[in-house]
């Protein structure tokens, strides 16, 4: 009879829930790998000294999230292009990564970090450094970015030799 | 009997998404329907006229939120139709696989959806666990969620990682295994039966002329699929049939168009994806996955109209692409599924309906409201 | 292609028919097309070619048995742009032409439901014609709204 | 009214912590999706990731609710029927933002039918970055948002008592897409 029929959802009380108890258990996939791997789309790390600030990425990203700001302590290091750095606004950006596929350098990267949360409209402006690395449960540490190009002395003590 | 007027408004969880129906009411019947979109306009159409050829792919798959990868593969391929290429084989094989695992996980919340607004709330709960497993493999294969921007212009952006396949074949036996859960709570339960037959009913010789498509025509009885009438990706090497209202497997069939025979074509079709992703799985070819793609901020396009068109799990999407030859196309124009169904058969089946029956109707329609505003 | 022998005119493109008609002859293409098997109307689009100062209106329409789809293109003068309503023969050419009459300002006369679709009380021109800027519209109209700064003597 | 320390009933400072600590337990959300982002509610409210551990429960009536999601972007139309939605909530009340929409713009910024700052029109608690935020990123903003209701921080609706006609005002510019005048003098200069 159809009417008894759903009964048999009981059988799930003895099953394992599929609820991912957040905080406490992790996400993880059917075969327990953990996820999000490596390929997520998540906020940038620039490596500084690669980067030659061509301004590709700026030209390339369609939201305009890309502005460049100048750092003096790198005409010290004598690297070779100009000594701007892009400045990323992640209240345009939509992680989409084509200023990542246009970037001769490869110096911007995408790391699977996603975790940002915070009241102040301010925090979501910064410039990406290559202290950003992947750590282990996908938080952005706001004390590996530059919130303005002064500062990168204090972060990279090495620039002023 | 003192008529009334009802709002159905944005703010309603009989609602799919953001729309509104302004209901004439005489007692329990609706008298007259009358639809109000607009709350999910982006101007994407204008927006599209200024941003470059490859710029729009990110663009383009926030148009239709369940199901992101058909606008991806729509735009892809009109833009391919002008640009005269041919993408390797490869990459219509992962298309395939990707367009097929989004039309499953969309056929999951909208079974999921639909089951809400009947009251069975068992379903939702495990339908949309069960998309998020789709989820997982989505994000290991195109590096996000929802918005994959995965298909582009010349292929697919990456190849697939080497142990995919085995998360894939696994995802799908286990989908298959609750398909028959489903069955017992929902799909062969009386309530279901009594709520659903015979309501919300197209006719299904104007079916056409109303521009119904997708399931919602199959439930009328038409076989008609754009992955058969034109096969596009690598549909023409794979079978499967085209599941239409006189022959719905194991379920019995009662009257053509009603919201019971939609759902019951929507849960024949799962299982007809799931046999075309393993074909797809053990017929892919080695070898590219893109073309070698132009300098994108100097890429031309050159002129024509293009129209490409992709069966999605709510209908048949069109995209209408003008290029003059420049930088940036002159005018996209894209054809949501829900615009028909949500707007002109919406309001028609609506009259002389239940109220109670509204949202199970809305719901058996599928409507997606960002079809519609763009 | 079934439709360009139909009709006498037009050419293949992208595997599309792409025929071009004047204004008066549309009618009887489209109910002719529709009684050759031409029966589900895909979409109206509309396109706003600026430099040569006309709207270009394209009504698709697709053929099942012969899998062939059709794209009736005529032109209308940009400035006063009307055009007359085809929604008699589809139901749903009625919405595809209030859109664009909200969206170009082309008057369907005969259609009785052109009111507001998408956007709600919207003073402006038409917004997707191609002489209106939107980027400028957003400095003028968002952008200088200002933001609203908690002024910190009184904290509360 | 409000469960913060000064108003008549809660003369006592520890008795309105215990008050707060009380209402974090249950913050009921408005079941309103009005932007792109409700695609990864789903997940967040049903059995996958199951925001009820954390007694966050849908409600359909915004008279019953405390918080208002907004998720993604706002067109205006929208906008109008949300500052509805917010002004019948009930007095303790926080909004969450999600996504780079409602921070400045998103990746509509030159759209002509989407607001670009959410702060404009309504106070913001919380905002969680993401093009369509994470489920995690979620629940995360939820436990973020009964942190500053324990520690007293989430005062957003205050603000929107204390400055109210400055958000009519910004609200009704946005309602009549009203062009500011300064900038159609400089128009007519150009031409």
């Amino acid at each position: 009879m159809s009417i008894l029929k759903p009964l048999k959802a009981w059988k799930h009380l003895a099953k394992k829930p599929h609820t991912i108890k957040y905080p406490y258990e992790e996400h993880v996939d059917m075969e327990e790998k953990r996820l999000p791997t490596d390929r997520l789309r998540g906020f940038h790390s620039n490596d500084l000294d690669k980067c030659i600030g061509c301004g590709l990425c700026g030209k390339i990203c369609m939201n305009k999230a890309i502005t460049y700001e100048e750092i003096p302590e790198l005409k010290e290091k004598g690297l070779k292009g100009i000594n701007i750095r892009p400045v990323i606004d992640y209240g345009r950006c939509c992680y989409c990564g084509l200023c990542v596929e246009i970037c001769p350098t490869k110096s911007l990267k995408l790391t699977p970090n996603f975790k940002l949360i915070s009241s102040d409209r301010k925090k979501f402006k910064f410039m990406p450094t290559q202290l950003v690395t992947k750590n282990e449960n996908f938080e952005v540490d706001l004390d590996a970015v530059l919130f303005n190009a002064k500062d990168y002395s204090k972060k990279f003590g090495e620039g002023e030799k | 009997m003192k008529e009334y007027e009802l709002f159905i408004g944005p703010q309603h969880p009989g609602i799919t998404g953001n729309m509104m129906y302004h209901l004439w009411v005489d007692g329990d019947t609706v008298t007259k329907a009358e639809c109000n979109v607009g709350y999910l306009h982006r101007g994407f159409e204008k927006l599209m006229e200024s941003r470059l050829w490859m710029q729009n792919i990110p663009l383009v798959c926030r148009i239709c939120v369940p199901e992101p990868d058909v606008n991806e593969a729509a735009y892809s391929m009109a833009v391919e139709q002008l640009m005269g290429w041919e993408i390797p084989d490869r990459a219509r094989y992962i298309r395939t696989i990707v367009l097929e695992l989004a039309r499953i996980s969309a056929y999951l919340m909208a079974i999921g959806s639909y089951a809400g607004s009947i009251g069975i709330y068992t379903i939702p709960q495990w339908s949309m666990g069960d998309r998020d497993y789709i989820l997982d493999i989505f994000e290991q294969l195109t590096g996000a969620r929802v918005y994959h921007i995965y298909i582009w212009p010349g292929g697919v952006r990456w190849d697939i990682p080497a142990d995919l396949p085995h998360l894939i074949e696994k995802t799908l036996n286990y989908i298959e295994e609750r398909l028959k859960l489903y069955d017992d709570v929902l799909f062969e339960n009386r309530i279901f039966f009594d709520r659903a037959i015979g309501v919300g009913k197209i006719p299904c010789n104007k079916a056409i002329e109303w521009g119904v498509t997708g399931p919602n025509l199959r439930a009328c009885g038409y076989g008609y699929d754009v992955r058969k009438l034109e096969p596009y990706a690598a549909y023409d090497e794979i079978d499967f049939d085209v599941v239409s209202y006189p022959d719905l497997g194991k379920f019995d069939a009662h009257e053509a168009g009603d919201a019971y025979t939609r759902m019951i074509v929507r849960r024949l079709e799962i299982e007809q994806s799931i046999r075309i992703i393993r074909q797809a799985l053990k017929k892919m070819p080695e070898g590219e996955h893109i073309l070698k793609h132009p300098n994108w901020l100097r890429w031309k396009v050159p002129e024509g109209y293009a129209f490409s068109r992709v069966e999605s799990s709510k209908g048949e999407f069109g995209y209408f692409v003008v290029s003059d030859g420049g930088l940036k196309p002159v005018r996209i124009h894209v054809r949501g599924p829900s615009y028909t169904h949500g707007i002109n058969v919406a309001e028609k089946i609506l009259q002389g309906a239940n109220i109670a029956d509204v949202s199970q109707i809305l719901f058996s329609l599928d409507i997606c409201p960002p079809d519609i505003d763009r | 292609m079934k439709s360009i022998e139909l009709l006498g005119k037009g050419e293949e493109m992208y595997g599309r028919a792409y025929i071009k008609l004047n204004v008066n002859e549309l009618e009887e293409a489209i109910k002719k097309l529709k009684e050759n098997g031409f029966t589900h109307f895909v979409m109206l689009s509309c396109i706003d070619w600026l430099d040569k100062g006309k709207f270009e209106l394209v009504y698709h329409m697709w053929n099942y048995e012969e899998k062939e789809h059709a794209m009736l293109s005529i032109d209308i003068d940009r400035n006063n742009a009307v055009m007359k309503s085809m929604s008699h023969l589809f139901p749903q050419i009625e919405t595809y032409e209030r859109e664009i009459h909200e969206m170009y300002g082309i008057k369907f006369d005969g259609n009785t439901r052109l009111t507001p679709f998408l956007l709600e009380n919207w003073p402006h021109a038409p917004p997707m014609r191609k002489d209106f800027n939107s980027e400028k519209f957003v400095k003028q109209v968002y952008e200088s709204i200002p933001f609203i700064e908690e002024d910190e003597n009184e904290g509360i | 009214m409000g469960i913060y320390h000064g108003d008549k009933m809660m003369r006592y400072e520890e008795w309105s912590k215990l008050a707060r600590k009380a209402s974090k337990k249950s913050l009921w959300m408005v079941h309103f999706c009005t932007g792109c982002g409700a695609v990864e509610m789903p997940p967040v409210m049903t059995s996958r990731y199951d925001m009820e551990r954390f007694g966050i429960v849908p409600m359909a009536t915004p008279r019953q609710a405390d918080v208002l999601l907004i998720t993604g972007y706002l067109t205006v139309k929208t906008l109008r029927r949300v500052i509805r939605v917010y002004e019948q909530m009930q007095s303790p009340k926080y909004v969450i933002a999600f996504g780079s929409c409602a921070i400045n713009g998103g990746m509509y910024w030159d759209s002509y039918n989407t607001i670009k700052h959410l702060e404009k029109y309504i106070p913001v608690d919380v905002y969680i970055a993401g093009c369509m935020p994470r489920p995690e990123g979620i629940i995360n903003a939820f436990i973020k948002l009964m942190e500053l209701i324990d520690e007293g921080k989430a005062r957003g609706w205050e603000k929107y008592q204390k400055y109210y006609d400055k958000y009519k005002e910004n609200q009704r510019r946005a309602f009549n897409f009203e062009i500011k005048e300064e900038q159609k003098e400089e128009e007519n200069e150009e031409h």
